[in-house]
This record gives structure tokens, C-alpha cells and sequence, in this order.
């Protein structure tokens, strides 16, 4: 296992004391593990709050501050944050006007943050609403199973949310963005390598040298079916059909193109699979009205990519250009 | 010798179930990493471990409280799928049982059936979905028909051992409809559920321990 | 091997077709491979200009735009421009102030700049000052040998001097400043990988599992020692020690601390680094005035780190803080 | 025959480099990947293939507008280090043998030795620096010294590729004090340097082919 760590078992936490030596806008509640805004809980604005795994960096604890989260917790790497954590987030960031938890759809997430939102209604009566993100089109959709994952839509929406709970709307009005968002965002993605868990030790799944999983989600779990490796334009081909054919995109559709490194891919080849998505776009008739290229929701060195899009209207667009200062995503301000 | 369990046996179960993580820890975590995450053993390792400093930490208590001790811990130091799953379960054991020095077997198996239905309450899982359900709840079934059939304590889990091994290994052809492993679809048959793994672990560590 | 690319030899070409439809404020020359600024030249300011091998992606067209440079120039994989395409970039952006050229110590890079601007002279007359960054301290520093090589220190002075003709200072001073930077700048690297040229098609080096280079480094070639792999800790001391040293930086002295990662390394990784190197700056009595954690100068996939410290005074520092807007780097606008 | 060396030798030459160039490709690009950064093979392959079209395009030309005409392709497609290097090497031989048809041998021995003091001009290396240097001097001077001695052009041309790859050869135990694999300082030491091994296939095209 080759990772720039000490002990494994100590990755978070060190990950932690970085993030907070790194950026000092933000604080860092040790304890619960939990980023979060150094100007936290701002009386009258809406928090947002999400969390997840570690590994999935700079996803959460990247997008805190002005114009996204409120705060991120940060559970074992792949593995859902403890309700003790979130109800710690919750009290930090409530300034009164009720807490959003964004939640992507993992059984475990699901239920931490159930539970965590039982939690703050009893202890502290704050008004939480939480909002799940399922975007992941390479898992079938059935009330009989788990649901589809949360993937790439989660960056896109805690941007989205964020400003809109910048500019002060209240819960109802933040939860109903978000929830548009992720009805109007399809993902899928692509691995080329496995990645190595540090408490494992050992990569996830073993991938031969021709070989790529397609459909995989963000946690090192093998995708839906293994396929001989194959050039970009594949690929890209692979991904954007279903996923073009599922909301569905269609001619006219303005659309955020957000083209996802999982973490060991360098940036020249994103820039190689933006160049095939943004062709097979405009061979649809599909504009991009914002394009979002970078690492921004990874599976720790993962190779591989992700395309998220996200079909916007004039709302969703100038929430997205909104100001934003966060250690991953920043501008305007 | 009565077939009442003390409170001395069920923190023996809780170490012991501590041990047999311990000691499978790579075993589920290799389970996890074919059709999950690859940290199902880390996580109630992890888990585990702190549910026994806990009842270090806690000293002498009845039944209730330490089980629920247990399970609080779990629900704070596990977290992914496994951490509401196994909390709950030990929750439920201890608001059933109340602050005793010593349980009956029959008030064990309404302990392990209301475990049962908070696994179910919280994940919603059922029969052959391929999760710590399909270990689980064959092991309570074969416990209580057990003292129904007049069987003493370690007899009825000898016979619950058995079951939750047995639904273990069915598990293996099953096509997985909740948790990680649900999003293989097919490539998930041909594969052991790590969490009914370990869920056989937590009923061979009762079979070694409450007699 | 394993990439997110078609043709191995038009990788190039097509991750420029890609920044191209991914930035709209950047403008691409294609047959000279260059990204330029879409407002240049600008009448007045001075112009700056860039370039290099590719493969090490932000750098250097990810830094183009206001603020920053106003071109650069994309070599194949590793390998320098040609002096034709920066004659073209210089043409580009010279708005009558002057070009600065920033060039990175490989001796391909230098003698085809140096080309660049004999031509540049001969065909336009255009006023160029070239400035040479040579920061790496794994490389002894002689008059006899090619010298050390351009790595870290490369970003930040694009940044700084980028202000300093944003604001309008003439070429000397933005040459000046350029130096400067050069001159308090010391970088160090370490692979836990080798990478894989495309064209090649096969890792540059072969690395045990248990072993890493160390004194990398951008373009894959193998480092100063191969030693066993290390914790993070003591990683961060055996890069530290050579570059604390060599300046010295001392107790008192304030620094841009740059913790960067090589391609392959996922940010989690360099948020355990920047703990480490943030320690023990503390213990040395060197202040971190400004922090940079990402992947900004790459080698392709390496997985692996490096670090560049830069002594930096208030006129740097509020240079480092003006407004930027480029896709790699961008605040205050 | 005569020891005049026509244009149409001259046009064989540079594709006969390009030839070896193509064929060796991934050796030099091997002897790169160890001191260097992996791309020497394919630095030369893609300026020579762009030489030879260059040439198709040029039609009939003299012996001077040929070699400039092959160094400014090299200058403009090449890049790196080996780009200005070999650039302003056939450059400086276009420049000293003028627009005519054929030269002689001591003419082609002054472009050659042209040739060596442009890349000196341009790379400041120095004998034993481990370069492209350390083969094409003794090749140069092997060259002179043969024409000095009486030797016809090809047997002068036959002392010129031993010197070369005499000369590539004597790079092996040298440590490099220019160019990319100077960075390595002590480890540099054991590999052949690709670039004197390139050269030394330019003396062995030359070799084959101007006779
Ligand atoms: N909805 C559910 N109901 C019951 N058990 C479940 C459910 N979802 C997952 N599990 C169990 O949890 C196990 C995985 O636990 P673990 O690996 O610790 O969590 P995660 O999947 O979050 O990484 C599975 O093997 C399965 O037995
Ligand atoms: N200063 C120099 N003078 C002469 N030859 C040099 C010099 N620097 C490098 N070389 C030659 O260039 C070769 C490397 O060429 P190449 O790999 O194409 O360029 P780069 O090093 O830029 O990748 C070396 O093997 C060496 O022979
Ligand atoms: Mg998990
Ligand atoms: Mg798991
Ligand atoms: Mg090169
Ligand atoms: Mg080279």
C-alpha cells in the first residue's frame, strides 16, 4: 500500500489537523470530526450540513464555507459518519432557521442520519429536513432495493443549496432547491484501477491490465460489469448514454457538464473525457451552459472518472454562479 | 444449575462476540471487499472494541442498561450500514430486558426477537434480500422453537448456531436487494454476506458463553 | 496502461481541445498549441508567457487568465515547446509593455525559450525578458552541470508575477519580482510511483512496493536515492531538512507553504502531509502566512508529493492575494 | 566515381537516419526511461518523419537549403533538449555548405564540424559531460583525421561510425553533468546516454549512405 500516511488507523484524523492548519476560515471540532465555518451557526440563515465516508475528498469538508456547507462530517474512510457526529454538526450551525442534512443514498448514511435527525428533534428541537442525493444511473432504481447511489449531483447540489441559503431563503425553499436538483441530475462512472482502503491494506477488487469496471459508485466497490479497457471516446459513450437517456437530456436542454476525477486520474485525461462528453453533447443538442472539470468527489486514488449532468434553468444557474469561498470551489468572492 | 443467564454471562457474550470479530476481522473485511467497501471488519472491530471499554468503564449493571450500554456505543463508534444495524439490535435487547441481575431463557429469546425486529425496523430488510437478516433470523426462529420443544439454554443455542450458520451460507446464491452489495446486481450471487457473517459470529459467541 | 485517453499521441491535442471547450474565457491556438487569454494582448501590461512539456497539468495552461499568465505554450508529454510556439504565445499577448518568458531549468526549455526569443527579437522586436526558476534543492546546485530544475516555486512566481503586471508595473520590475521569488523559493519532491508516458506506454521506472524515490522530479525520471517507504512524518522531515536548510529559512520568516500533489496522490494524502510539513515549520519558528494544498505541478499519475516553501515579505504576500481567475487558481473575483 | 557527395546522397542520408531513428525508437526511449524522462525515441521519430516529409515537400533543392530545411523542421517539431540540439546541428551544416549540387568530401567534413560547434554553441556540453557531445566529436575528428590520412570518403565515414560508436559507448561509465540525467548524479553512471546513441546513428546513416 503506497499512501503519503502514518498509521492507517489515523488518516481522518491527521487529514483533520491538515484541513484545519490549511484553512483558517474554517474550525475543526476534533471530537465529532466535524468542518465547519469559523462564522458558524450565522443567525437566520439556514444551515447546511452533509458528510460521508472519508476518501471522498475534498468532498465534504471541502465545499464548507460563504456559499456552500455549513459543515461536514467526517465519517471513517467509506465508511458513514457516526448520528453523534451530525447532531454535533447540527448544533453548530443551527442559527435558528432549521438545518439541512444532505445525505447521499447509502443504507448506512441513511440510517446515521435518521438517526441523527431523531436525535436533534429530542435534544434540541431544531428543524431539520434532510434532502438525499440518488443520481447514480448505473444502479437499477426499485422501491424493492437500496435505491441508487448518491454520486456526482452531491457537489452540484451543496453548491446549489448553499447559495440559496446564502441568500436567505428558509428550509422549505433551501430542501425544495436541492430536491430539484437532484431530481434534474443524472451521474455515472468508470474505474480504471481499484483503490487500496488504509485499514485494508489491500486494493478492494482486482482489475486486470486490459480491463475497466463500468458503473462503479465511489467506495471502491466493482461496478456493474467488467469490459476490456477501451479509449475515451468509448467511454465517454459508455457513461453519457444511459445517463442522457434517463432523466432524459434532450435537444434544447441546457445542462452543468461536471467531469469527475476519482482521485489518481491527473487532469490531461479529464480534460480528454470533457472534450468526448462535450462532443456527444452537441451531437444531442444538449448545451452546456457551465462546465465543472476537476477531482471534486473521489474514491481515494482511484483511476477513473464520473460525468454528472445537471439540466438548469435560470434559478439553478445563478445559484451556481453565486459567490462562493470554500477550499475546493471558489468564486466571485 | 438454572438456565438463568447473569449479567456475568452476557458481558462474557459481549467480550467473546468482541473476540470472534477480532479474530475475523480480514475474513469480513475480504467478504465486504467483493461485494462492498472492504471495511465491514474494520467497522465492528472498531465497534467492538470500544463496546467492551465501555462495559470496563460502566462497572457493574443489570442487564438492561449494559446491553443498551453496548449498543449506544456501536451507534457512536461504527457508523456505515453496520453501526444503526448492530446498535439497534443490542438497543432493543436492552430496553426488553430492564435492570436485572439475571435474565430467563424465554426472556433472552423476547430479547433476541426484539433485536430481530429492530434490525428490520431500521433497514427494512427481508428474507433473501442477502443481509444479516438472513443469518439472523432463522437463528431467533430456531432458538425460541427450541425452548418450545423443551430444550435447556445451551442446547436451544446450540440449535440457533446451527440455523444462523446455515442461513449464513444461503446466503452465498442470493441476489443482494439492500445494502452496498445491491448495487452489483447479478455480480453479487456467488458471494457471502459479510454482515450475516459476522451476525453468525454474534450467535456463536452466545452459544460459547450463556450457559 | 492505463489512461483516460485515445490515441496515445493525440493526448495533447485533444486535452487542448478539451481546456478550450471547458473555459470560455480562454482562447486555443491549436496548430501552436497555445492557451491564451481571451482579452490579450492587453494594450499596456506587460505580457506573460509560459510554457513546458505537458503532463504536468494544472501547470501551465491552468494558470492562464486574468491575474496570471496570458499564455502558454503545450508541449508533447515531457517534452519542451517548440521555439515556434512561443514566438506565436509572445506575438499573442505582447501589448506593446514587453513579454516576460517563465521558464522552468531543463535544458530543452531553456535553449528552445532562448531560441524563442532570438526569433521573437529578430521577427518583431518585441521586448522579452526570460526569468529561469530553478528551485529543486535534490539537485546539486554547480556551474558545471545543467544546474537545478524548475518544480514548485514555478505556480507561485506565475501568480505573483501575474499580479505585478495586472497592476501595471513595466517588465524590469515584473521581471524583478519574478526573480525574487525565484531567489526565496526552495522545492523538494518524493514518487511512491513511477508514471507512464503515453507514448511510451510502459512506467518510466520500476519501484518495489516497499520502496520510493526520493528528490523527484516532475517528468518521471527517477530521483536522487531509492529508499524504503515512510510514513508520512518522516517523509515531510527528509524534504523539509534539505529545503529548510538550504535557504535557510529560519526562525522569524514567514513562508507560502505549497504542499503539492504529483497526479496520482488523492487530497486526503496531502491534507497528512500538510500536517506534518505544518509542525514542523512550527518547530523551526517559520510561520505559514499563506498555505496551497492541491495538485498544481504534476507528473502525469504519480502518486507522490512535494513541497515548496517561499519566503515571502508584504509585497509578495498582497501580490499573492490579488484578484486571480484562472481555472486552477482563482479568488478575490 | 568520385568522392563528390550529391544532393541525392545527402537526401538518403537524412532518410536513413530516419529510418534507424524509427527502428531504435523504443531503445533510445529505453535508455531515456533510465536516465532521463522516457521520450528520446519518440522526440526524434516525430522530428525525422516530419524531416523526411519536409524534404518531399522541398522537391530539388541544394545541398545547403536541404540540411536547413531538415534543422528548422527538427527546430519547429522536436522540442526538448534533443530539438535545438540536432536543429542547430543540421542547420549550421546547411548554412556552411551553400545552394549547391554536390560537395566534397572536406567540404561535407567542414559542415560536419560546423554541425559540432553549433550544439556546443547551443548546449555548452563538454567531453565527458555524457551527451551527444562524447560520440559526435571523436566522430568528427575520426572523420578529419581519415581524410587527413588519404582515406577515400567512405573508408573516412567507416572511422567516423567506429569513433561514434566507440565514442556511445564510453558514456555508459561516465557521470552526466548536462542535460536531464545530470539530476541523477551518482546514479547516472552505468546507463549508455541516449542521445550519444542517436548521434552515432546519424554517423552510421552517413556512413550507409554518402558514398
Ligand atoms: N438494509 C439492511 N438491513 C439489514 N442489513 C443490512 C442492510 N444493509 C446492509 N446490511 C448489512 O450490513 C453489512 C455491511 O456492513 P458494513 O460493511 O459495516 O457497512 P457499509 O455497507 O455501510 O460499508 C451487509 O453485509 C449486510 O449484511
Ligand atoms: N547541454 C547538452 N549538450 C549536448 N547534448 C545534450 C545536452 N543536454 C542534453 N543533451 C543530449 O540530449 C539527450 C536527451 O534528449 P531528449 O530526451 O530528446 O531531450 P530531454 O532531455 O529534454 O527529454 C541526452 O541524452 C543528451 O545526449
Ligand atoms: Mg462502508
Ligand atoms: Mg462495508
Ligand atoms: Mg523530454
Ligand atoms: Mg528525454
Amino acid at each position: 500500500m503506497k499512501k503519503l500516511i502514518n498509521d492507517p488507523n489515523d488518516v481522518v484524523v491527521e487529514a483533520l489537523l491538515g484541513v484545519e492548519a490549511a484553512h483558517p476560515d474554517l474550525r475543526v471540532d476534533h471530537a465529532n470530526k466535524v468542518v465547519y465555518r469559523g462564522d458558524a451557526p450565522k443567525p437566520g440563515k439556514v444551515g447546511i450540513i452533509s458528510g460521508g465516508g472519508s476518501g471522498h475528498e475534498p468532498l465534504h469538508g471541502g465545499f464548507v464555507g460563504l456559499g456552500m456547507l455549513d459543515a461536514a462530517c467526517a465519517g471513517e474512510v467509506f465508511t458513514s459518519p457516526v448520528p453523534d457526529q451530525m447532531l454535533a454538526a447540527t448544533k453548530l450551525v443551527d442559527g435558528g432557521a432549521g438545518v439541512l442534512h444532505v445525505v447521499k443514498n447509502y443504507t448506512g448514511d441513511v440510517m446515521n442520519f435518521e438517526m441523527a435527525a431523531e436525535l436533534a428533534a429530542a435534544e434540541t428541537g431544531a428543524n431539520v429536513v434532510s434532502v438525499v442525493t440518488d443520481d447514480d444511473v448505473a444502479v437499477q432504481d426499485s422501491t424493492w432495493t437500496a435505491g441508487r447511489r448518491g454520486v456526482g449531483v452531491t457537489v452540484l447540489l451543496e453548491k446549489i443549496a448553499g447559495a440559496a441559503a446564502e441568500e436567505g431563503r428558509d428550509l422549505d425553499a433551501v430542501a425544495a432547491v436541492a430536491r430539484k436538483v437532484n431530481a434534474q441530475g443524472r451521474s455515472m462512472g468508470v474505474a480504471l484501477t481499484s483503490c487500496t482502503v488504509p485499514a485494508a491494506g489491500s486494493p478492494t477488487f482486482q482489475l486486470g491490465e486490459d480491463e475497466m469496471e463500468v458503473g462503479v459508485g465511489i467506495h471502491g466497490e466493482p461496478g456493474r460489469r467488467r469490459v476490456p479497457l477501451a479509449p475515451a471516446k468509448e467511454i465517454a459513450e459508455m457513461i453519457l448514454e444511459p445517463i442522457l437517456s434517463d432523466l432524459p437530456f434532450g435537444s434544447g436542454d441546457a445542462v452543468i457538464a461536471f467531469v469527475n476525477g476519482l482521485g489518481g486520474t491527473p487532469l490531461i485525461e479529464l480534460y480528454v473525457m470533457y472534450n468526448e462528453v462535450s462532443k456527444i453533447l452537441s451531437k444531442h443538442g444538449v448545451s452546456v451552459a457551465r462546465p465543472l472539470v476537476g477531482s471534486y468527489i473521489t474514491s481515494l486514488e482511484m483511476a477513473g472518472s464520473s460525468v454528472t449532468l445537471l439540466k438548469v434553468d435560470d434559478e439553478l444557474l445563478s445559484l451556481w454562479d453565486a459567490p462562493v469561498r470554500t477550499p475546493a470551489l471558489r468564486w466571485g468572492i | 444449575m438454572t438456565d438463568d443467564v447473569t449479567t456475568v454471562a452476557l458481558d462474557a457474550w459481549v467480550r467473546r462476540f468482541a473476540e470472534l470479530i477480532a479474530q475475523e476481522r480480514d475474513h469480513l473485511t475480504e467478504l465486504d471487499s467483493a461485494i462492498g467497501d472492504a471495511d465491514h471488519g474494520a467497522n465492528l472491530d472498531r465497534g467492538m472494541t470500544a463496546a467492551v471499554a465501555s462495559l470496563d468503564d460502566l462497572g457493574p449493571a443489570g442487564a438492561g442498561p449494559m446491553l443498551t450500554k453496548v449498543g449506544m456505543t456501536l451507534v457512536s463508534t461504527v457508523g456505515g450500514a453496520s453501526g444503526p444495524l448492530y446498535g439497534t439490535l443490542f438497543l432493543r435487547m436492552g430496553t426488553v430486558l430492564g435492570d436485572v441481575p439475571s435474565v430467563s431463557a424465554e426472556q433472552l429469546g423476547a430479547a433476541l426477537r426484539a433485536g430481530l425486529d429492530g434490525v428490520v425496523a431500521r433497514g427494512k430488510a427481508q428474507a433473501e434480500d442477502k443481509t444479516m437478516y438472513d443469518a439472523f433470523a432463522p437463528a431467533v426462529d430456531a432458538f425460541e422453537a427450541g425452548l418450545k420443544d423443551g430444550l435447556g439454554l445451551a442446547d436451544a443455542l446450540g440449535r440457533a448456531r446451527a440455523a444462523a450458520d446455515e442461513g449464513r451460507d444461503a446466503t452465498t446464491p442470493m441476489l443482494a436487494r439492500k445494502g452496498r452489495a445491491s448495487y452489483l446486481g447479478e455480480r453479487s450471487v456467488g458471494h457471502q454476506d459479510p454482515g450475516a457473517t459476522s451476525v453468525a459470529l454474534l450467535v456463536a459467541a452466545a452459544a460459547d458463553t450463556l450457559r
